[in-house]
């Protein structure tokens, strides 16, 4: 029962060509760099990503949208980025837009093995269109599936040999609900401890949900609005 | 004729003591710097914080703690993180008191439109359709017009819409409107801004309360 | 914002006959003490209880049951209960028994504003009786609707003023579930403390969901099954 | 032919380094005490831990640490408490490699009854139609026959079911039966017992696998 692994590299080794992958974070608070980093350098491409947001042009998701690997996002939210606006518009670039909550709840059914889950989110817009609603109630909600995602890559603030994860502030987002929803889930943390050194009340992912992780390095943390007291 | 200040001024006072609530980008959220004495609200983050602080100071900035807006924030005293399904668990579940959103349109049945405008490029609705899907109880803080003197309260919203018959209240640069069955209900006009002025900027169907009285700002 | 109350009796005073309370606790760890007490002193009848256990016939739920203040049970298990037993055969005690995940489940979706959601849990059985049956991916689920109860009474560890609470160990099982899930929720703690001393990142339930809170007194803390190692 | 012990070391033969288990009372929770030298496998209990660890000295007695049996435990290093919703959620999404379980009654096409006997006060069905409903891979631990020697492996459950087709294998004082699309298929009997034993005491569908052995416990 040891599940660390020496670097991004081997941790994302057999992630392969077409594959489905969620990556934690909202803007780039929380996201896997080190593994982003690999699957660039890797050159792994036509890869359908479920995350909130598509990064920035230089950093992020962007740095692989930037290398062409990216087939489809999978997102709520896809600003700030003009290299992914670009390749929407040329028409090389699939984008599916999901309200945020839905995105969230969809990796939590997973994540606790429900296939499907109701939710107002959308009802009455386009989000709506072709799916199944019901009224429960008095009120209308749309039926969303749970993501069947190959991999899932999170970043953590804490995480021990046993897989566990501790997150911190809001970088924890969506790391938590992804790191349950992977067939196979990556974690990269910024402290990697022995089992027994977390406290076992304060864990936020459970081991049992995470299959490899390791001790990331050089971490960036860059900041999209920096915004201070005057 | 209100400014954005003013706007956020207004809708401050719909706040109540214990209220949890949420603001969006933009106007909306201005109104946590005019909380009225003796209120004490928590303001929700949705991508995972109950009780945002105000901006950090230099020595304070840290990368993983931002707002929804993924500006840097700080947290007050008996703050909590979670993650982004307990953040719209609880919106969903109608725990949040209040939301404040802009718009682009909104109905007079209460429809808004706020998140993608056809022949641009659209960036997504992020929370927003789970925000006015969910919440109890919606302001909309905008202008009464866009920039070609258009009305943005309408019969109809021309743009797709985030969600329908959610909204319950506008606030303005002219006035304050309840949304109601017969359409909105103009309760409150802005210091300077006469019956008549907020009659012509309106498209969708409009009554003038008859206890309607200037705005105190 | 200070939702602290003096004590149980002031927590529950406007619990009335006929209304549905949500009881936190496995068995007899974590559950709230001080508020059955009260509620036992209060005098209050003809309760829905949801709990997933029903206490011992002289501890916890049981001390309500004895009383006679129970009319429905809705719970797993509800074993280890002379009185229980006495009154369910006599036809005193209505008694709805539904597997332990569902029961979870249905108060997280109560606290997650989902209306109703799939679990293949009782499928086939006699738990499935008059209920929606529905395939995903092959698999049967059953429709199952999330709780709508009058108050939920947890116990935590520790809580702020606020009402963040921290729940420790096995002690937490049910109790963030349903702290979620009343239109009302009270929580008694073992230590209650200013908002502000709680890491904001050990929070298990945020005091959103919490109405009122308390700092309870002479914990008993009973336990069903003493084993030690020999 | 096994007494408990031996089925509970049988069972723990199964365990692979690395497991996720979920045993449950009775029979069951003995398999924790054969663990194989060099395996590690964490074991799960229902109401929120996963690291279960021995029975407390009695200076560890805590109550607020109870397994899913209501004893007192202990934790292992790299333990995890969580609430009863994930607890079902990891079981429910397949995150547990093994769950061991008592039964009443097995049905050569996977079914199983273990919660309720007609006639007798109904205690309820607690965990256990929510693990066979969604555990991937289940063992039952049983007796063979009951007390007046009636089989227990049987072509139709006459109990209750508390779930369809999901016992992978069954282990009782006779031997080691597979679950396939063919009914029970004994791999395995115990040192001492006759295949002929098996026959008479079995009353669902049989065969006998080809490559049948002596059980090594």
């Amino acid at each position: 029962m040891n599940k660390v692994v020496a670097n991004a590299e081997e941790a994302i080794k057999d992630i392969q060509d077409n594959q489905m992958l969620m990556l934690g974070g909202f803007g780039l608070c929380g996201i896997p760099e080190n593994c982003i980093s690999a699957l660039v350098k890797k050159g792994v491409k036509n890869l359908t990503c479920i995350s909130n947001n598509a990064g920035v042009d230089d950093f992020g998701i962007g740095l692989m949208l930037k290398a062409r690997q990216v087939k489809k996002m999978i997102s709520s939210y896809v600003g700030e980025n003009a290299e992914f606006e670009r390749q929407l518009l040329s028409g090389e670039l699939e984008v599916e837009l999901i309200p945020q909550g839905t995105l969230a709840t969809r990796c939590m059914a997973s994540g606790y093995g429900m296939p499907a889950i109701y939710t107002p989110a959308g009802v009455g817009t386009e989000v709506a269109e072709g799916k199944e609603v019901r009224n429960f109630n008095g009120k209308d909600y749309l039926l969303e599936y749970a993501f069947d995602s190959d991999f899932a890559i999170v970043k953590a603030w804490k995480g021990d040999t046993h897989g566990n994860l501790i997150f911190k502030d809001t970088a924890r987002n969506f790391n938590p609900l992804m790191a349950m929803a992977g067939k196979i889930t990556i974690a990269e943390v910024e402290e990697l401890v022995p089992a027994g050194q977390l406290d076992p009340n304060q864990i936020h992912t459970p081991g049992i949900y995470v299959h490899r992780l390791f001790q990331g390095m050089n971490y960036e943390k860059r900041i999209e609005q920096r915004t201070v007291r005057s | 004729m209100l400014d954005k200040f003013g706007i956020a001024k207004r809708i401050a006072q719909e706040l109540q003591d214990g209220f949890y609530v949420n603001l969006g980008i933009g106007i909306p959220t201005l109104v946590a710097n005019y909380v009225p004495e003796g209120v004490e609200v928590i303001l929700q983050s949705e991508n995972g914080l109950l009780g945002i602080g105000p901006f950090p100071t230099e020595e304070q900035v840290d990368a993983d703690l931002i707002n929804a807006g993924k500006q840097t924030v700080t947290t007050t005293a008996g703050s909590s993180f979670f993650d982004s399904a307990m953040s719209f668990g609880m919106i969903r579940a109608g725990k949040v008191d209040l939301t404040v959103l802009g718009a682009m349109e909104v109905a007079d049945n209460g429809d808004i439109a706020n998140w993608k405008i056809p022949g641009k490029m659209v960036k997504g609705m992020g929370g927003a359709m789970d925000l006015v899907a969910s919440a109890k109880n919606i302001i909309v803080a905008m202008q009464h017009t866009d920039k070609a003197g258009n009305s943005k309260l309408l019969d109809n919203c021309t743009l797709p819409i985030t969600g329908r018959k959610c909204v319950r209240k506008v606030v303005t640069n002219l006035g304050v409107f309840e949304v109601t069955s017969d359409g909105f209900l103009c309760t409150e006009y802005a210091p300077g801004v006469s019956i008549e002025q907020i009659k012509e900027s309106t498209a969708g169907r409009l009554k003038i309360s008859p206890d309607v009285k200037e705005m105190i700002v």
